[in-house]
């Protein structure tokens, strides 16, 4: 799970990596004393867990007190990428954010993990800014990766390989190595998979600055850490939850679900078609969706309930792809193993009375192999003809995709 | 016969006590899977399913002479136990735990290779040598013994898979989950060769996925295996850049599509599916023209 | 190089391990404030860098001002194994120190290096206090022994591992872990060789208490460290260290010189024979060593120069090994590689010309080979009617062993 | 021929421009050996008796395909230029430098074995193949090629040793110096196997010290090598519990006493003398019998 902007930068600097003088504001009478707090001018930053917020207007430089009035009152008016700006960084500006002059100079350093390694890698580029990514590929030897010990340990040498082959000064070996430990030591404190720098900037003075950050954190460790802000799940509403969604445009619906699922513990992806798809196994999950497409259908999302899910989490996970008002049809597919079908029986069930009483009726196709299988199927065809909409039990996965497809 | 484990594979059972340790181990020595200790710390000298329970993980050893472990130690302390039985000098471990972080998945995989133990896992579900042994979760009555070894990075869907070889005749030889989180201890490259050495097996399965490179790197090893490869890879319809599952597969580089990973394996002489039942027709032809 | 038992204790406490309320103590009048300071009643312990304190009179339990008072003084006036006694550690009584009611609670905990792991091992008993080396050769099963992993990380399964094998309470498995992964992390971040807490004693209220430490740092570190007092070196004077070895009982002289070679850098163990030896490689001065008892002569000690000496660190050897009364010839073996045989000449020539001048006239037996020997040799040659005494020089071990002998 | 090194070693001297890298790479190339590069951070570019000087390793290797390093870096940075050549995937680092910090060892030996890379010492000789090539500070002038392979704990008692094996008209097959401190990269059970396995190995020789037990396990290693081994053990007069040389030896344990390693290497069939002299006539005497 993102950081915020200002949660990332606080860790950094928890860390020892120089950060601009910022507070945060959540109203433009804060933001003004923030401002002035700091010193002008200013960067007026909106704090959302979301990209691309430079483009929707989420970025203002404010030479004035009434400069940031306008822009914290602009700002904290928007709503970006489904996100409203709840809150505001307001950072002394930077000399890259007055004027272009020392643009040249934004580098870029992340920690973050690497599949192929089975570890940590460090990048690094000489090459950062807004830009990055058409760096990385388009010419990707400018971005420089070395990995890191399973252990967390950063030799001296790593920076001096990245000194080498960036081709600058050795005398930024030292700083570089300083941040390199420094934010590989965070990665592990923090449990983050990616430690972000970018823009870094290489002060005169021979500091890196970290002028903006962004940390993920992995949220299997959350429990041995402070939950971020907002990371605290209140249960699953569907009524709340469909009403808000009702009222998005379409452009918002997937970053609202999307986020709501994460709270709930739900791996979820919205798709843009009409067959909700819940099922248990990442693999499996997408072999449905896979399936639903290649037999002529419109899958509406991909939804992962994990190993081992109660009813209570099925329950959740129907409510949630209910409250798609794209989906016409649920698709379950689940192959008992650590996750009993009985179980899942039982929290369609319980989800479907629930829809029901709200005057969602929606017609499932569910099919159970595997453990308890017999079970959960048994638990179905006694309540059939219960409050939900109806339920197909089908024997075999292209029997139920494409009894989905006829239904839907 | 069977790869890594044997009808007289020991067990050991690490959070034996806990609800889905219990209930697996029920499964495991009702499959016939010879499991000989348990392990709960604090719950020493217990006793479950007829098990019975050791303090530490060297101890049970040292009474019961286990050589497998298979874990279901909840994820705050999943990574702790598979250190444990690393350090007590278990040849191999299974960790079944799902949501274990991945640092620490990281450090422990490190810390099993020093201590020459084979990590499986963790999110995996395990291990079965049809009509021999069952070390995992998966759902013995979905397999049964045959030539075809599966390797799976999705427990659910090698049970689907497995489903539908039984539907053409067809058993496995071995079934391995090798688990779906970004850092696992056994790959499918660490796999193949030990496979493909089996003299049971006929014909490998290799059930995989968007994200990562294990495909790709799996593929330039298979002309020098001399058994036919088949291949399901799940998430053809995956947009790129999200996360599909928990801790799971995303796109993020070119190579790790489905239409990369097909080409990769395609050019490496395999034959790639596009669902279960027809891959399982595929190896059923393949098998029916060369027995 | 041994920290004093309170330097000890302070890095314990700044590892987060409880240690006894203590105060250093260099005077009578610094005892007794700190003794009040601390709470009567209190044990003065004397701080010297050698063990068997104890048998020596060393440590005094003190119940009133007058008993500090009188401790302080005695033990003030002592040397222990060589060594003045120059301050005390003032330090609040513990029961066990008070009456034998715990002393069965008494445990061990140390960390220390491991030749044949090749890293760290983590040794802990519950059979501490004084007899703690017999329990470890008389029931080597009661001192428990688990390797550290080589990067310093300690996993909570080894303190379940420690109790279950030492059968005790398995509410010490927190308290264990917790000072264990201080004593592995004390140890890297300090470059110690051992850390040990004997005795170590388990509270009723659960917390583990550091009632006596040792710490003992790589001297090969130094230089990320602080110094400890009394490493700075000040240079070998050999007229100096004659004169206080002259007047040492002969039952202090080893510690003396011994501890003068470590503050030269000089690798040095006295023995009792009339020889002396310098080599270079500590496996080439043991086989000199050898060499010479087996032919029937008395080494007299072990003292290895190192790799790549220089002419200074040869001249501090031979003065060193001059400073001693039991000497009358001195064998020189050395065998080039990376040390230069004639920098070793040029040292000998030095260390001789100041010998003669002081009047410690030594017969020396010089063996060279190797990398510049011929070069050594020239020089040695050219000055054999120098100041010092005369100079042998031997062109196999074997002969230079028998000259040497029919010297002494 | 050669265990470890061969003629056609390419070696990459770290600190070439230190006093000592510069005067033993000249030493080295005098001896014939290839060396073809240097490493030292912010000296890159430069020429060393004619090495080319680069700043990290990696670009050293990428540029004269070096596979073998010589570590002549202080001590304070010993371990991390022991871990940037390992990383930058060379097979085998020698570190000459002495005193370099224990924990420091430590923490590089574990990680030159994660990436596969051989290290001998730290604070040793190095290597020679006399005759062909020299890998370290071993004094060539003192070896010749011959039938006898040296492992060594010491440096200068090795010298001796080839001195004294010399005077017999023995030359060596290969000497390596394993190194004197307490925490080794390589140590004599790792290199038996290699020595023994050498065509140009006709005996071996242990030269060992008090301390440690790896003469003992040396020891239980001998009936299987199937060549004639001698020993000399050093430290017959020293005292136990006192340290003999600075990161050196000491007597712990009755086991690492010379009298009872005699005893375990007696055992195993080896011949344990009591000075170099008397060792080379052994092996002589042994040598002629079978020739």
């Amino acid at each position: 799970m993102g950081l915020l902007e200002y949660q990332a930068k606080g860790l950094l600097a928890s860390a020892g990596i120089a950060v601009p003088a910022g507070r945060v504001a959540t109203t433009v009478t804060e933001a003004v004393a923030a401002a002035q707090q700091v010193g002008l001018p200013v960067a007026v930053k909106a704090q959302v867990p979301t990209g691309g917020r430079g483009k929707a207007g989420g970025i203002a430089l404010a030479r004035s007190v009434s400069e940031v009035e306008a822009a914290a009152q602009r700002i904290l008016r928007l709503s970006i990428g489904g996100f409203p700006v709840q809150a505001l960084l307001i950072e002394r500006a930077w000399a890259g954010e007055i004027s272009d002059a020392t643009r040249q100079l934004e580098w870029y350093a992340a920690v973050t993990l690497d599949r192929h390694e089975q570890s940590l890698v460090a990048l690094f580029s000489t090459a950062g800014g807004v830009d990055v990514e058409v760096v990385s590929r388009q010419t990707p030897w400018r971005m420089l990766r070395l990995p890191v010990a399973a252990t967390g340990s950063w030799w001296p040498f790593q920076g001096r390989e990245l000194v080498a082959r960036a081709k600058i000064e050795t005398c930024w070996t030292q700083p570089l190595n300083r941040l390199f430990a420094a934010m590989v030591n965070l990665a592990y404190r923090e449990d983050a998979l990616l430690v972000e720098i970018n823009p870094l900037f290489p002060a005169p003075s021979g500091e890196l600055w970290a002028l903006d950050a962004k940390i993920e954190r992995d949220e299997a460790a959350f429990f041995r850490h402070d939950q971020p802000p907002g990371a605290v799940t209140p249960p699953l509403d569907w009524t709340t939850l469909a009403r808000e969604v009702s009222r998005l445009p379409e452009a918002q619906v997937a970053a609202v679900l999307e986020n709501r699922a994460r709270q709930a513990g739900l791996a979820y992806v919205r798709l843009t078609g009409d067959i909700g798809i819940i099922g248990n196994g990442a693999g499996l999950v997408m072999a449905t969706v896979d399936a639903v497409q290649r037999l002529g259908g419109r899958p509406a999302d991909f939804l992962d309930v994990g190993g081992g899910a109660r009813r209570e989490r099925v329950q959740d996970a129907l409510q949630l792809v209910a409250a798609d008002p794209q989906v016409r049809v649920i698709l379950v597919n689940v192959l008992g193993g650590i996750t009993r079908a009985d179980e899942v029986a039982a929290g369609i069930l319980a989800a479907t009375g629930t829809l029901a009483e709200r005057g969602r009726r929606l017609p499932l196709v569910v099919r159970l192999a595997g453990n308890r299988s017999e079970e959960g199927r048994a638990l179905l065809s006694r309540s059939v003809t219960g409050a939900g909409g109806p339920i197909h039990v089908a024997s075999s996965l292209t029997q139920a995709v494409q009894l989905a497809i006829e239904t839907a | 016969m069977g790869v890594l484990v044997r009808r007289d594979s020991r067990i050991l059972v690490q959070g034996i006590t806990g609800r889905e340790g219990r209930f697996h181990t029920a499964r495991m020595l009702a499959y016939g899977s010879q499991v000989v200790a348990g392990v709960t710390p604090g719950k020493g000298g217990l006793t479950v399913e007829g098990v019975p329970v050791f303090e530490t993980v060297s101890e049970a050893r040292a009474q019961t002479h286990a050589d497998v472990s298979v874990v279901f130690v909840p994820a705050p302390h999943a990574a702790d136990a598979v250190a444990e039985a690393a350090a007590a000098g278990l040849s191999l471990v299974i960790c079944i735990t799902e949501g274990v972080p991945i640092l620490d998945t990281v450090r422990v995989v490190a810390w099993c290779r020093q201590h020459g133990t084979r990590l499986i896992g963790p999110n995996c579900p395990g291990i079965i040598v049809p009509g021999q042994t069952l070390a995992g979760i998966l759902p013995g009555e979905m397999f049964r013994p045959g030539p075809v070894a599966v390797l799976s990075r999705s427990g659910t869907l090698a049970y689907e898979v497995a489903a539908a070889l039984g539907d053409e005749g067809l058993g496995q030889s071995t079934c391995i989950g090798v688990g779906g989180d970004p850092v696992i201890g056994t790959r499918f490259t660490d796999l193949l060769p030990l496979v493909a050495a089996d003299p049971a097996t006929e014909a490998i399965v290799l059930i995989g996925e968007i994200g990562g490179q294990d495909e790709n790197e799996a593929a330039a090893m298979l002309p020098a295996l001399g058994r036919p490869v088949f291949a399901l890879l799940a998430g053809t319809a995956a947009p790129a850049g999200k996360r599909m599952g928990h801790a799971g597969a995303i796109i993020s580089r070119p190579q790790e599509t489905v239409s990369a990973k097909t080409a990769a394996l395609r050019a490496a002489g395999a034959t790639v599916c596009s669902s279960p039942e027809e891959l399982a027709q595929a190896v059923a032809a393949r098998l029916r023209v060369t027995s």
